[in-house]
């Protein structure tokens, strides 16, 4: 497989693949903003648009039987994992019908079945989680990989370097991305982090790189190799991927003037940045489609999503009684 | 009450939120006190994801309104340090569910200096959380773990229901020489409440009688005093007279007021949103059980959250909590009217 | 006695420590099951600190008896995924005051991730941890914090007062496909008793009444069993019979046993030895306040550790915990024959 | 100052005091051990009888305003922190006389008056704490330094790496003092850190450098540079000092075959490297002193320590009354 570690070298099938769960991922996000504008949805939900080269391209590159551990802004995790829509839907509108019994919600979204740990509402708090996925792996001696997924502001949680320190002592087959959109919330992540990142995990002896977070081929290819440098024994890997959300931290979240500009999301959605952009253009510029399949492949996604959240929709809320349910198993 | 009794100068009232009770009691002691800094995640430009301190860091600048990494046992730790050595940290912990993470640095550091250095080191440090179910923000942003702290010797737990509570309790803990976890609903933000004009404190210790009534006493804290006053406004309806009771600290546990009240009621309900076994509702019911024995008519009972992790899930979340119907409903079968 | 009962195939006994019961049911349950391992410090070729771990690494090497590096909440994270993915992870916490370092991973992770998850994903997590004052071990090395882990719904709890209890009680816990908090008192691990050959389980949820009496029921808990123990053979010479109940799961906890008792009575108290103050003793006061509450002859008494951090000096530290003597008096004046 | 900064320069005066120093830490220590084995100490304590030069060479070159804290092996930080003798032995006995009126013990010495923010038993424990001292000295314009004294074990701690992030991003006045001893209680520290030590604080942003810990005047000139550093403005420093304990992990360590040597216990007591022994020699050389100056020093120190532990052992303990005072200021 290592062939295909090189971007240039993606075939057609794994780049229009990518560019499908990219455009599910994007409509999936949008339909769930209109939720909460149309006030349908309970709470808050983190939004993944303009990420979802990272995690396509990361999970493209992992079997179904590898773990994944994701966040608060963990749809696209959990879409690019092979979770359904019309059941994530549900999740997030608290009905019985969704992945979690309507007990989870957004933040907290699981999907065992696909190798999804579980979303996470602690910063952070999925690191040693993913960890021991990987040394479950190990221990047991199959050769699945476990993916940490964490924005740049869980680098502030101290756990999260007892685990690196860990997974490296012991070779843990685990591969940490650092999703960094540049904003803990509303803080420049610059006025919260110090020196280099690339640095801390390598300092644990974690091999680690950086990538752009906007080109799916490339973020694929380097997930490829720690993948497979893992699953050979190779131990833990970082990667360091550089992306951006194009709406607010969360729904909520409108103005935003007081701490980023509109110049910078403007130059983060330009169609040099922009993830499903970037890769429609290579497929185009390959010869691998022409416009009307990219217009079809987004055709099928907006279906879906909507049959989707149709059926989120109409789903019962479950009954009061299940609330003492699955306190232990 | 004993809240205006407790208040010094004070002339006239204000209407304020909750938040905005918050906001004032700070800056009020940061232009007192320059030793007073505050720090937490998002608390400059942003004031707050709540909004709650908008506007400080533009009064007192980011030196004194520092934002943080995510990073609650570092700040709180930092936070004791600063304590330590003449300053009066206000760390802000966004959500209560995070108090998982620094309780080291609270309660084996912050609670303990004071008494394993024999009296010579002082924490003068205020921890300011949130609690509070019912917001559609799932099992680890809706708890309200305030029986922890409370269990920890060296600690003080303010728990306010009012903004006039919120304002006068805060500087007091801001004062105080100690360390003390301050806990807000989330839920209460908007909510608003007249507040005295000028400066006054609210002693810590000292309970308040927010309703006078004569045939039940409900014992509530934070948001839950809200919750008893309108199952008492239920309950007038039947012809029973509720009287709410507000201790405000729940350590230190103003005793007391709360055993006098059921002693003359002789019947006593306890509600607090933590989870309820093993909660703050078992101290308080078992005090008064103790203390009341031979003047209570009925058993104590306790009402706090339902013992499972708060759903997402509306229909199910919305259970979990006391309401004033439950509360009302318990009352009722308390006094055998229902 | 119901331990007895909840043997199987026990044919005679042997003597053992608490440690080595302990040690037992470990090496039982890895053998019986391969995906059982041991992580912590200095647990390997140390054997633990406190020895209970001797010639485990020998028997089932460094992959299954693992030494950490110092990281409470990193081994208990690495143990969640663990336990999430096919394994039986015991988490070993050298001492319990370390659980303020663990609390998220356990509280937050642990203990929500099957609710949350509408009963998908399971943790089968043990996370063996100690408690107890009087080891002159001073504030941060001495506290009993079950009552932290007793109010996180999701979390099952196991305090064993006999090595017999506890070798059945632990490979209980091992098999549960839930988070279980384990804590044994660092002073028991000496202490002989006791235990049934061959493969035996004991229940969680089922408390054990080790004395039988009439006239006063004492709840104890952990060594305070011990402590109860010895205070009823000296309330037997004042013509005091004492009941003595150990709950050995205060989640689940046995309510109806300990009522039946508390309604037989009359008259009860309750001994524990973490602080009094919000603490295990106030849940369980509750409970029997008010479900025994017609039966009641006299308020039913808590006995927790005084509510200060647990000083160093031997003059000081011996008085902080319930004795034979203190308890003894206790029961005494309730009695009216002090 | 930073004429001193090169071991080379440091004068007579400096060095007889810090030779007078490390010989009060070894005769307080070996003291210890005799009431424990006396069966005079309750509980157990944490010697630091190897690793004087650390302690000494670090706080000479602090000022008495400047602040410590320390671990739970921390005799020497406080009695190279200014403490006396006879008040802390009195703490070891959980005497009224003592530090803390008896109520901390070996494992929390604490004294305000000279600096020291007191020992700490959680490992990693007292990292927020010295970064906090620092911060507060910089809010209050004060140009006092902190250090934080921690063993490598501490290094698992995540803690540490949350606030070392802080201080380098607010440029702290703080110095991170790595007492590596190779050991974790029973576990040597290769087994349980992974990488490099200096890349860690290096990965922060915070300058770091290593030294030998057996040669006090190494390690004092190293703590001059960074403190001067500290005192300007310079930010963290974090200081490796290598170095050995010659005692168990604690006082009832003492069959310590099954997880190190006695060849290695034999190494690190040698003449080249018992920091005292290095010390003496080189002011013999240097002509600074002739044995008898030597031999007095040490009498001096035994003729403290005799009267200090005369002074404890006839003591009283508090009274049971003082177990409820100090609980609040
Ligand atoms: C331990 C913890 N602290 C604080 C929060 C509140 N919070 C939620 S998201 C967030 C910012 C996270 O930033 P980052 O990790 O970069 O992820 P992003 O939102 O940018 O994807 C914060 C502070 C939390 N959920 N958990
Ligand atoms: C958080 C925490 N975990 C575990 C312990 C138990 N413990 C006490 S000392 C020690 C080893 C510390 O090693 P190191 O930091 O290198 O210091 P040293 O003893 O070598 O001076 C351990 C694990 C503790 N006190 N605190
Ligand atoms: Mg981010
Ligand atoms: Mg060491």
């Amino acid at each position: 497989m290592s062939a295909t570690a090189s971007p240039s070298k993606i075939g057609a099938e794994v780049a229009l693949e990518m560019y499908r769960q990219m455009t599910r991922i994007r409509l999936f996000e949008e339909q769930a903003n209109e939720l909460y504008r149309g006030a349908k949805m309970p709470g808050l939900t983190h939004l993944y648009i303009g990420e979802e080269a990272v995690a396509v391209g990361v999970c493209s590159a992992l079997r179904r039987d590898d773990w994944i551990t994701s966040t608060h802004r963990g749809h696209g995790h959990c879409l690019a994992k092979g979770a359904e829509i019309d059941r994530m839907f549900a999740e997030l509108l608290g009905k019985e019908a969704g992945y979690c019994r309507g007990k989870g919600g957004s933040m907290h979204i699981a999907d065992h079945e696909n190798g999804n740990l579980g979303a996470n509402a602690i910063v952070g708090g999925s690191a040693g989680i993913a960890t021991g996925a990987a040394f479950s792996a190990k221990r047991r001696g199959t050769d699945q990989v476990a993916v940490c997924f964490f924005g740049e502001g869980a680098l502030g949680q101290g756990l999260v370097y007892e685990v690196m320190n860990m997974a490296s002592l012991w070779t843990l087959p685990v591969i940490y991305v650092c999703e960094n959109n540049m904003y803990n919330e509303y803080t420049h992540y610059l006025e919260a982090t110090a020196g280099d990142i690339l640095s801390r995990p390598r300092a644990f002896g974690i091999k680690a790189d950086e990538v752009d977070g906007q080109d799916v081929r490339a973020v694929f290819a380097r997930t490829i190799e720690f993948v497979e440098r893992a699953r050979a024994g190779g131990g833990p890997a970082f990667l360091l991927c550089n992306t951006y959300r194009y709406h607010g931290h969360h729904v909520g979240d409108v103005d935003r003037a007081y701490y980023r500009t509109k110049d910078e999301e403007a130059l983060w959605r330009s169609d040099e940045r922009d993830p499903l952009r970037v890769l429609g253009t290579w497929l185009l510029a390959q010869g691998f489609v022409d416009d009307d399949a990219l217009k079809a492949i987004e055709d099928d996604a907006r279906a879906e999503v909507e049959s989707g959240v149709q059926f989120a929709l109409e789903a019962p809320y479950p009954d009061p009684s299940q609330v003492t349910e699955d306190v232990f198993a | 009450m004993s809240s205006p009794s407790a208040v010094d100068a004070a002339t006239g009232t204000r209407t304020l939120t909750f938040g905005q009770a918050v906001n004032e009691a700070l800056a009020e002691e940061m232009r007192r006190d320059e030793t007073v800094f505050l720090i937490g995640e998002d608390i400059a430009e942003a004031g707050h994801p709540f909004k709650v301190l908008a506007g400080l860091v533009e009064e007192f600048g980011p030196e004194r309104v520092l934002d943080s990494p995510i990073s609650e046992q570092g700040i709180t730790g930092l936070g004791v340090g600063a304590a330590m050595t003449g300053l009066r940290p206000v760390v802000d912990i966004m959500f209560g569910d995070f108090l998982t993470l620094v309780l080291d640095q609270l309660a084996n550091q912050a609670a303990k200096a004071h008494y394993m250095s024999g009296g010579k080191l002082r924490v003068p440090l205020t921890l300011r959380t949130t609690l509070g179910a019912t917001r559609r923000s799932a099992a680890q942003h809706s708890q309200s773990l305030q029986a922890w702290v409370a269990h920890v010797p060296g600690l003080k737990v303010v728990l306010a229901s009012t903004p006039a509570d919120a304002k006068g309790l805060l500087k007091t803990a801001i004062r105080d020489d100690n360390p003390v976890v301050f806990i807000e609903d989330k839920m209460d933000y908007v909510v608003k409440g007249e507040v005295p004009d000028g400066e006054y404190l609210i002693p810590f210790g000292v309970a308040d009688v927010k309703r006078v009534g004569e045939d039940v006493t409900i014992v509530a804290t934070s948001s839950m005093v809200r919750v008893a006053l309108a199952a008492a406004e239920l309950l007038e309806r039947d012809g029973i007279s509720a009287e709410v009771i507000d201790p405000r600290t729940i350590s230190p546990l103003d005793e007391d007021t709360i055993v006098r009240s059921a002693e003359k009621t002789g019947r006593a309900i306890v509600v607090d949103e933590g989870h309820q076994r093993y909660g703050v509702t078992a101290e308080i019911a078992s005090v008064i059980a103790d203390r009341a024995f031979y003047a209570l008519d009925a058993p104590v009972k306790r009402m706090g959250a339902m013992d499972v992790p708060v759903p997402f899930s509306p229909t199910l979340e919305d259970v979990t909590v006391p309401t004033p119907d439950t509360v009302a409903q318990t009352a009722r079968q308390l006094c055998g009217k229902d």
